[in-house]
């Protein structure tokens, strides 16, 4: 399979605002993230909040400027293009948000959110708009008598299917999926990951999949890139691949089974996630981690360039 | 800390300072009309003219007349007033003392009459009280100043004779324009704390501290209030402007002396150090409220002085 | 901007809050008083400006229903010519201050930094300063009349829509539904004029209703410093500025332009608060 | 024993007791300084720091006996090297031309000075009578330069001054060595009255409701229309005075459509004093049918002179000056219509009477558009000759105030009616200048008045009273009242009423 | 210790709560799970007397609590329960501290108030329950404002706050739904910790399957304002009763075992507004029979479990 989505040392540095009294300070939201996504494949992102996996999917999207690396999308250097062309690539990368409540406008029927897309794109689709419209509704699940309604009319979890129905609109090819359902009930959460996996294997879309839910994420995805505090601690090629980064492991062992009977012992309090704006020398995860050494402290691990499973550790598991 | 942030409101108050400078000395050459036509006398001649126009540096360039001017405005220097012929420090001064005691009254009047008002109607939820407020509040905000002091005087000082017309003789003086001026005060502050306090009621953490035991009573002043006086600080301190220089409806009624009379009088005569003193010396008053409600809100606000430094 | 901004949503609200009690009063005497202002000719007895000096300070009675003034003008004339004078300067300043409250504060949110910080200072600075002296300074500056009555109120009130509009761009800048726009590939212009301006625009609109109310307000101090409406054409508050000597001489020439302006705004403010409370904006109204 | 009097409006804002420079001031300053004559109701001349003066037959010379004994405040005599440096501190003053008649003064004996003319000067009692030829202690003047009659004001009357705070009191204090008070007033000695607190209150209507609520004791200058309602209450009690002013409206004689004499005549013929005395004033005071208050001598003018209300004939002198009646009541000319600006002050009472005249020039045809302007601005509205119709009012009772609004040099302002004309000027430097006695003075002053009439350069159009009101149960006044104000003599014989 | 019969809350005419029962012993720990809405957070507004507060009220049922029908008590000695014998942690440990105040003394007020001991008893004590909660440096942290400090930090101190009074009953509402997952296994093994070594009884509200899975002893499934199956969580999970519970188990992603495919629970969740009549969940039930629709089912038990369902025992035969 040729790589559909290919990301390259990809770093974003955000800088706050200096003053006469205060230094600027800057930090790395995402820092050094290399990746590939091959087409039809759905790569997971987890870590926890504030580790930078809303910041890699705008970088990728070029919603914000990177400060370095590089995307390729399909083949093509999406650094390279200018507004008005990466404003017509937008028609084949998408995006569903972590929050449904505001991703459309309150001042939108469904119908004219929908059909916002052709508007923007300049595209008449192939049907008359209303059938294209009741056509992509009915695509996520939803009735298209709804057409007519505004947004605080309808639940959280059908404007979640509105949301995917806009990304669906010009059929793209890679979706870029940040945390569709962290805000949903569980069985909602249920109903869309369900209506995400027709879909994918319906219209042969490549998922770029966001969240914090390890069980998630290993339900969904085909291959799992784990982040911390800016950095992709390990990628593991495929969901029951055993973690060999002292990261992964915590966070799966703090992932708990629902089954009573699985209950684990969980580990005693360890410290605190550093500030990602003073992060300490060496590897960031340092000082939780029981198996650091001194190199730990003074050298940044680089993720292992190993085929297959790689890992960014100086003594992983 | 909280001296370190004042010092530093202090130093961003520079460029703004200097911009608002710069405007205040704009605006009065965009004034039509001409102090030295004032002061000539009739039928006299250009070099008259010319002599005058050179004793108030009126002949130099703009940018030379600013520099001139804020330099001696830095050192206290007010100059000469052009029609009033005497030390516009002198009337500044003069006149300050009515602005102060008028506003700082009103000031207080309506802060605490404001903040009572809008306490208890904010944890007394009774439709009836609540109608009160509401129509209190909007007759504070319909009602003109000049109108509302008519009524007053009709009221209180030619029906029942309680406290003179106008003047600014003795504490009886006062009474009707601080209650005019405060009306609206009032009304304002009353609104802004009920607000404030019914949005700090339904925060989060005061369901814990009533799961914590406290009373109610506690709560409101240890917890609420301090939340609730955030913005009336904030309120009021935007306002020291306002009531130095906005008493001049209430001034003109009740014949009072003050700034903003002193201001409207300056500008009617085109007296330009007048009026340039004047607006400087609101513009003050503007930034210093700015100042002492960050200043305030950095004190009872430990997020603001972390974030602001 | 502001008719094309009355869609669906907006006339939805408009329905709501007339559909309140309180609301429907305002609302509906609001529109009367529009009415009266348009038709002011035809529905005023007499000419506002004819005297008849021999029949000045006449009580209120017949023919004169609220009584003459001391020229011998019928009141009541005068009063609905009044509201003539009063509503259009109000609104008139109140939409320009509107239209460039707006524009200054969509371009200050929009796009930030050094430019915002330099308009929001000055406009601060306006907000500050007392309405009544900006407007006193304005009428030194371009003359006595309702041209620059309208300008000083536009003046007064610029601030308020720049910082309420700035305030509105914002926060809509950091809706979700504003990326997701963007990652479809709009353009700027798109975003701006068909996601950012109509939703910033309720609550500007709102204020700006209750805004007229206080334009009314400042419209009648200015008339008592003589500064507004020119004779013999009639504003409330030039009517009202008749001297506290005419309570006692002829009451009627007073109260009842003022009662006409506390009432307008009453309404006014009755009815905006019912428009805040079905558009549901209270909140985005508190952070400006 | 303290009583509280407040300004008249057009007192208001004076800015210093300097009656050698100041541009404007107010009764107070008659109690602070004495003047060497003063002059009563019936424009005689009574003797006051003068007791005797002699004038020379060619009118070259003015021989003034002093009053013995006379002190100023601060102790300094008053004698007759006082009045030498006083006559020659006008120099360079707004005032000067009160003086400029007078090539130099003598000093004969310490009580006796003697004025050599420059030329016979008949108006010479009448200027001394002033308030501007109050006498300040040379002394205290030259000490205080600048500040004189700001920080303190010095001078021989009957009071001190106490305090004054610019646009708010002035507080007067009895000169208890006072013993020189002039024949005007019954009691010559100090003041009856301990203090006099002069208040300024800007708002008429506030003013009135002080006096009806005892917050002040006299009100001098009651505006007409509050008159009525005066009269009403019994504690208040009222004087009138005859005025001595008129009420006016210029013309703009270099703006069209008044630059046509006809259309400044018919002008003239809309306006109907007698209903505006009438209606307006409640039938006080009377209609001005000319620029001079009707007590002057030179008000006795030709009456073809006399402007009067004739809107028939004003009909017909448009008609002929080719403004046609219109549909709309308008009048048209070469399809222009008859629209002028009327200007008028920020007061009720003059945008009152405007509106007034306004009305009644609709009647003619002539739309005129009111705007009101404050004093300052509408000065300079004159000046840029921006008027073409005003209302206004001066306070004057002696006729050279002709030269003041129609002399070539002062066009713009305070000559609001742009009148510059060869044969005018001739006149009035007749009148001024080159009269020798009294009499030439004032056929002089007539002819120039007959012929500023005949160009139609103004509307008169109301003499109004003056008009003084007190609280009857807190002070008394002395009735009749004398000297052509209410002033310094009168404010020696107040009384508090027991 | 801490028993709820029955208990029915209203909101002027709205009934968002009817029929919740559930109890709780010292040494166990509850857990009422539901989705958002269903009445969690209101069933621990009950139990800790603050309805009023939100200007809602107790319309039926009981709250006992060591033999006294809390629903009965004056204001007065509520308040002296409240933080002493029952503490509430809540839901968002961001917005639970008074932002204006340090940590210090926010912590004092509970030893303060409950235990009469003045402010260097009750700084002593603060300082020893947060050594105990595992923060470090307490002397220091009780200097500092809550926006000083992160999440997990925040939601150890509001614990230390519920647990400075000693209490006997702790409620949880849903303590760490808004921290990461490697925090909030922290702080569930800390509750579980304090369970074990003071002998509380805990109220764990969450809407988490998997947390009430590794923690509890009972559970308490809720749906639209009404409790609709409880008993020993082994057996909820092992042998759900009712058809809400099955599908909300069927909900979770396995990861491990990937076989069966997330489909979600049809329809929407009903809001306070339109709660259907007869058995709240049946227009999204499987199951669901004319008579669902029409009348409220009555609890059945089964062993030491209930299940409000008039098909439970045929939904026991065919688990999920
Ligand atoms: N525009 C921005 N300016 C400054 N800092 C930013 C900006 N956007 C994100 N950050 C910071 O970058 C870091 C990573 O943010 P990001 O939103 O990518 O995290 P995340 O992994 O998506 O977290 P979550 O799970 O909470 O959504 C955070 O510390 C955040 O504060
Ligand atoms: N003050 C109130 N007035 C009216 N209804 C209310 C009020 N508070 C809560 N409700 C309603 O009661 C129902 C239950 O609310 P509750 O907060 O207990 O839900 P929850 O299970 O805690 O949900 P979440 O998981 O979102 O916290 C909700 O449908 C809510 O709309
Ligand atoms: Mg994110
Ligand atoms: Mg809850």
């Amino acid at each position: 399979m040729p790589n559909l989505l290919e990301v390259r040392d990809l770093s974003k540095r955000f800088t706050s605002a200096g003053s006469a009294f205060r230094k600027a300070r800057s930090m790395h939201a995402v820092n050094g993230v290399s990746f590939d996504l091959a087409k039809g494949r759905v790569i997971g992102v987890v870590g926890e909040s504030g580790c930078g996996k809303s910041t890699l999917a705008r970088l990728i999207l070029r919603l914000i400027e990177p400060s370095g690396g590089a995307v390729h999308f399909d083949g093509d250097d999406l650094l390279a293009k200018s507004p008005a062309q990466m404003r017509r690539l937008r028609a084949r990368m998408q995006m569903v948000f972590q929050d449904p409540y505001s991703a459309i406008d309150p001042r939108y029927t469904l119908a004219r959110a929908v059909a916002e897309p052709f508007e923007v794109q300049g595209v008449t689709p192939e049907k008359p708009m209303t059938d294209e419209v009741a056509g992509l509704l009915e695509m996520v699940g939803l009735n298209p008598g709804l057409a007519t309604s505004y947004p605080h009319q309808i639940s959280g979890g059908q404007k979640q299917r509105v949301g995917i129905a806009r990304a669906l609109a010009l059929r793209p090819s890679l979706l870029v999926l940040d945390e569709p359902t962290a805000s949903l009930d569980v069985s909602v959460q249920a109903q869309i990951i369900g209506l995400l996996e027709d879909l994918r294997s319906d219209l042969g879309l490549t998922y770029l999949f966001i969240s914090h839910d390890l069980s998630l994420v290993k339900y969904f995805c085909d291959e799992i890139l784990v982040m911390y505090l800016g950095r992709v601690v390990e990628a593991l090629p495929d969901t029951a691949a055993p973690a060999r980064h002292p990261y992964t492991r915590t966070l799966m062992e703090s992932t708990f089974e629902p089954d009573p009977k699985k209950r684990r012992l969980i580990a005693p309090l360890e410290g605190e996630v550093p500030s990602p704006f003073d992060l300490p020398p060496g590897c960031a995860f340092v000082d939780r981690c029981p198996n650091a050494s001194a190199l730990c402290r003074s050298e940044t691990p680089a993720l292992s360039t190993e085929t297959g499973h790689a890992v960014a550790c100086h003594h992983p598991i | 800390m909280i001296l370190r942030y004042t010092f530093q409101r202090l130093l961003m108050l520079i460029p703004v300072s200097f911009s608002i400078s710069v405007v205040i000395f704009m605006i009065v050459y965009l004034l039509p009309g001409d102090p030295i036509d004032n002061l000539l006398r009739v039928g006299s001649s250009a070099e008259d003219r010319a002599e005058l126009v050179a004793r108030y540096g009126l002949d130099r360039s703009l940018v030379v007349q600013y520099f001139v001017w804020i330099g001696n405005m830095f050192q206290g220097e007010f100059g000469q007033a052009i029609v009033l012929r005497r030390p516009v420090a002198d009337l500044i001064a003069q006149n300050l003392p009515y602005s102060l005691t008028l506003g700082g009254l009103a000031f207080l009047f309506s802060s605490t009459v404001g903040m009572a008002l809008g306490t208890v109607s904010a944890i007394v939820r009774h439709p009836v009280l609540d109608r009160f407020m509401r129509g209190f509040i909007l007759l504070g905000s319909t009602v003109p100043g000049f109108w509302l002091a008519l009524l007053l005087i009709l009221l209180f000082s030619v029906n029942l004779g309680w406290f003179p017309v106008s003047g600014a003789g003795g504490w009886q003086s006062l009474v009707l324009p601080v209650l005019t001026i405060g009306f609206g005060g009032v009304a304002l502050v009353a609104r802004v704390t009920r607000v404030a306090l019914l949005d700090a009621q339904r925060e989060d953490f005061v369901t814990l501290l009533h799961a914590k035991g406290l009373s109610s009573g506690t709560i409101l002043f240890r917890h609420l209030m301090p939340h609730a006086l955030l913005p009336v600080v904030t309120i009021l301190a935007l306002r020291i402007g306002w009531i130095l220089g906005g008493a001049v409806t209430v001034e003109f009624v009740f014949g009072r002396p003050g700034l903003g009379s002193l201001l409207i009088r300056a500008l009617g005569q085109r007296d330009y150090p007048v009026v340039q003193a004047c607006l400087l010396m609101l513009a003050l008053a503007v930034m210093l409220g700015t100042l002492i409600g960050d200043v305030a809100q950095a004190s009872m606000d430990p997020r603001i002085r972390e974030k602001k430094s | 901007m502001a008719i094309r901004s009355l869609d669906a949503f907006a006339r939805m609200s408009i329905g709501r809050a007339l559909s309140s009690g309180i609301g429907m009063v305002a609302g509906g005497f609001l529109i009367l008083l529009v009415l009266v202002a348009v038709f002011a000719p035809l529905i005023a007895p007499f000419d506002y400006a004819d005297q008849n000096l021999m029949n000045a300070n006449a009580a209120p009675g017949w023919p004169h229903v609220l009584g003459t003034d001391e020229f011998g003008r019928d009141v009541l004339s005068r009063v609905i010519y009044g509201a003539r004078t009063s509503l259009s300067v109000s609104a008139t300043a109140i939409a320009i201050s509107m239209a460039a409250g707006m524009t200054l504060g969509a371009a200050a949110g929009y796009f930030g930094g050094f430019f915002e910080r330099a308009v929001m200072t000055v406009v601060d600075l306006t907000w500050s300063f007392p309405d009544i002296l900006i407007a006193l300074i304005f009428v030194a500056i371009i003359g006595p009349g309702l041209t620059s009555t309208t300008f000083a109120i536009a003046i007064a009130y610029l601030a308020q829509f720049t910082r309420l509009t700035r305030a509105q761009i914002v926060r809509l800048k950091r809706e979700t539904f504003i990326e997701a726009t963007i990652n479809l590939g709009a353009k700027p212009s798109h975003i701006l004029l068909k996601h950012l301006m109509p939703n910033a625009m309720a609550p500007v609109i709102v204020v700006g209703m209750l805004a007229i109310g206080d334009g009314i307000v400042l419209e009648a101090t200015l008339g008592f410093f003589g500064l507004g409406a020119q004779p013999p054409t009639p504003s409330w508050g030039a009517m009202m500025s008749s001297g506290t000597a005419q309570l006692f001489l002829s009451p009627w020439v007073i109260i009842f332009p003022g009662v006409a302006v506390a009432i307008t705004v009453i309404a006014v403010n009755l009815f905006g608060d019912e428009l805040i409370r079905s558009l549901d904006i209270r909140d985005r109204l508190r952070g400006a | 024993q303290d009583v509280t009097v407040a300004f008249s409006a057009s007192e208001l804002g004076a800015t210093a007791y300097n009656p050698v420079a100041a541009s404007n001031l107010n009764t107070a300053t008659s109690l602070i300084y004495d003047r060497l004559v003063e002059q009563d109701a019936d424009q005689s001349y009574h003797p006051h720091l003068a007791t005797a003066w002699e004038e020379t037959p060619d009118g070259m010379a003015w021989t003034f006996t002093l009053l013995d004994g006379v002190t100023f405040h601060d102790d300094t005599p008053f004698n007759a090297a006082a009045v030498q440096t006083w006559i020659a501190s006008y120099a360079g003053t707004e005032n000067e031309y009160l003086v400029e008649a007078i090539a130099s003064v003598d000093v004969v004996d310490d009580l006796t000075v003697r004025f050599n003319m420059e030329r016979p000067e008949p108006n010479l009692l009448y200027n001394l009578a002033s308030a501007f030829m109050g006498v300040p202690s040379p002394t205290a003047y030259a000490e205080l330069g600048e500040d004189f009659g700001v920080t303190a004001a010095v001078g021989t009357g009957p009071y001190e001054l106490q305090s004054f705070e610019i646009g708010l009191e002035t507080v007067l204090v009895r000169n208890e060595d006072y013993t020189w008070g002039s024949d005007l007033s019954e009691n010559t000695g100090p003041g009856h009255i301990e203090t006099f607190t002069f208040r300024e209150i800007p708002d008429q209507s506030t003013a009135f409701l002080e006096l009806r609520t005892g917050g002040i004791d006299l009100l001098l200058g009651v505006p007409t229309d509050f008159l009525a309602i005066l009269e009403a209450e019994a504690n208040i009690q009222i004087i009138q005075m005859p005025g001595t002013g008129i009420s006016y409206m210029p013309i703009n004689v270099t703006a069209p459509p008044f630059d046509d004499i006809l259309v400044r005549q018919a002008t003239g013929m809309a306006i109907d004093q007698d209903s505006i005395v009438a209606a307006v004033y409640g039938g006080v005071g009377a209609p001005a049918r000319n620029f001079l208050i009707s007590s002057l001598p030179e008000a006795n003018v030709n009456p073809d002179l006399n402007v009067r209300y004739d809107p028939a004939k004003a009909g017909e002198l448009l008609d002929e000056a080719g403004w046609a009646m219109g549909d709309d009541g308008v009048r048209v000319k070469d399809g222009k219509q008859l629209s002028v600006d009327l200007f008028t002050a920020n007061s009720t009472e003059f945008t009152r009477l405007t509106q007034v005249v306004q009305a009644q020039l609709a009647e003619i045809g002539m739309e005129a558009t009111i705007t009101v302007f404050d004093s300052s601005t509408i000065r300079d509205e004159y000046r840029r000759n921006a008027h073409q119709l005003a209302v206004r009012a001066y306070d004057w009772n002696n006729s050279d105030i002709l030269d003041w609004f129609f002399s070539g040099n002062r066009v713009g302002y305070p000559n609001v009616s742009m009148w510059e004309d060869e044969e005018g000027q001739r006149l009035n430097d007749i009148a001024m200048t080159e009269s020798a006695t009294a009499a030439e003075r004032v056929a002089n002053f007539t002819a120039y008045h007959e012929y500023v009439l005949s160009q139609h350069l103004f509307v008169p159009i109301y003499q109004p009273t003056q008009n003084i009101a007190f609280n009857g149960e807190a002070i008394s006044v002395p009735d009749p009242v004398r000297g052509s104000r209410f002033r310094g003599q009168s404010f020696m014989d107040i009384q508090v009423t027991e | 210790m801490l028993s709820v019969r029955d208990l029915g809350v209203a909101f002027g005419m709205v009934q968002p709560l009817s029929g919740v029962s559930f109890s709780v012993n010292k040494g166990e720990t509850l857990g009422i799970v539901g989705e958002s809405g269903s009445g969690k957070s209101l069933t621990a507004m009950s139990v800790m007397g603050l309805l009023p507060l939100s200007g809602g009220r107790i319309t039926g049922g009981s709250v006992e609590f060591d033999g006294q029908d809390l629903t009965k008590l004056p204001e007065r000695a509520y308040r002296k329960l409240r933080g002493g014998r029952i503490g509430l942690i809540t839901q968002n440990p961001m917005t639970s501290l008074d932002p204006l105040q340090k940590i210090g003394p926010q912590v004092d007020d509970v030893a303060k108030l409950h235990l009469g001991l003045d402010g260097a008893e009750a700084r002593a004590r603060t300082e020893d329950i947060l050594g105990t909660l595992r923060i470090p440096e307490p002397s220091l942290i009780c200097e500092r404002y809550p926006h000083q400090m992160s999440g997990g930090m925040k939601q150890r101190i509001v614990i230390a706050m519920a647990l400075a009074a000693d209490p006997d009953v702790l409620i949880a509402d849903e303590p760490t739904t808004a921290l990461d997952v490697t925090v909030q296994a922290q702080i569930i093994r800390l509750l579980d910790d304090l369970v074990k070594e003071r002998d509380l009884a805990l109220v764990l509200i969450t809407h988490d399957m998997s947390v009430v899975a590794q923690t509890c002893d009972k559970i308490v499934v809720m749906y639209a304002g009404r409790a609709v199956e409880h008993g020993p969580v082994e057996e909820i999970f092992d042998r759900p009763r009712h058809p809400y519970t099955q599908a909300l188990i069927a909900c979770i992603p396995r990861g491990l075992d990937d076989a069966t495919r997330l489909t979600g629970i049809e329809g929407t969740v009903p809001t306070v507004l339109n709660y259907p009549k007869g058995c709240p969940f049946h227009p999204r039930c499987p199951r669901a029979e004319a008579i669902c629709a029409t009348d409220p089912p009555e609890f059945s038990v089964a062993g030491d479990s209930a299940a409000a369902c008039h098909f439970a025992e045929v939904a026991n035969a065919q688990p999920a």
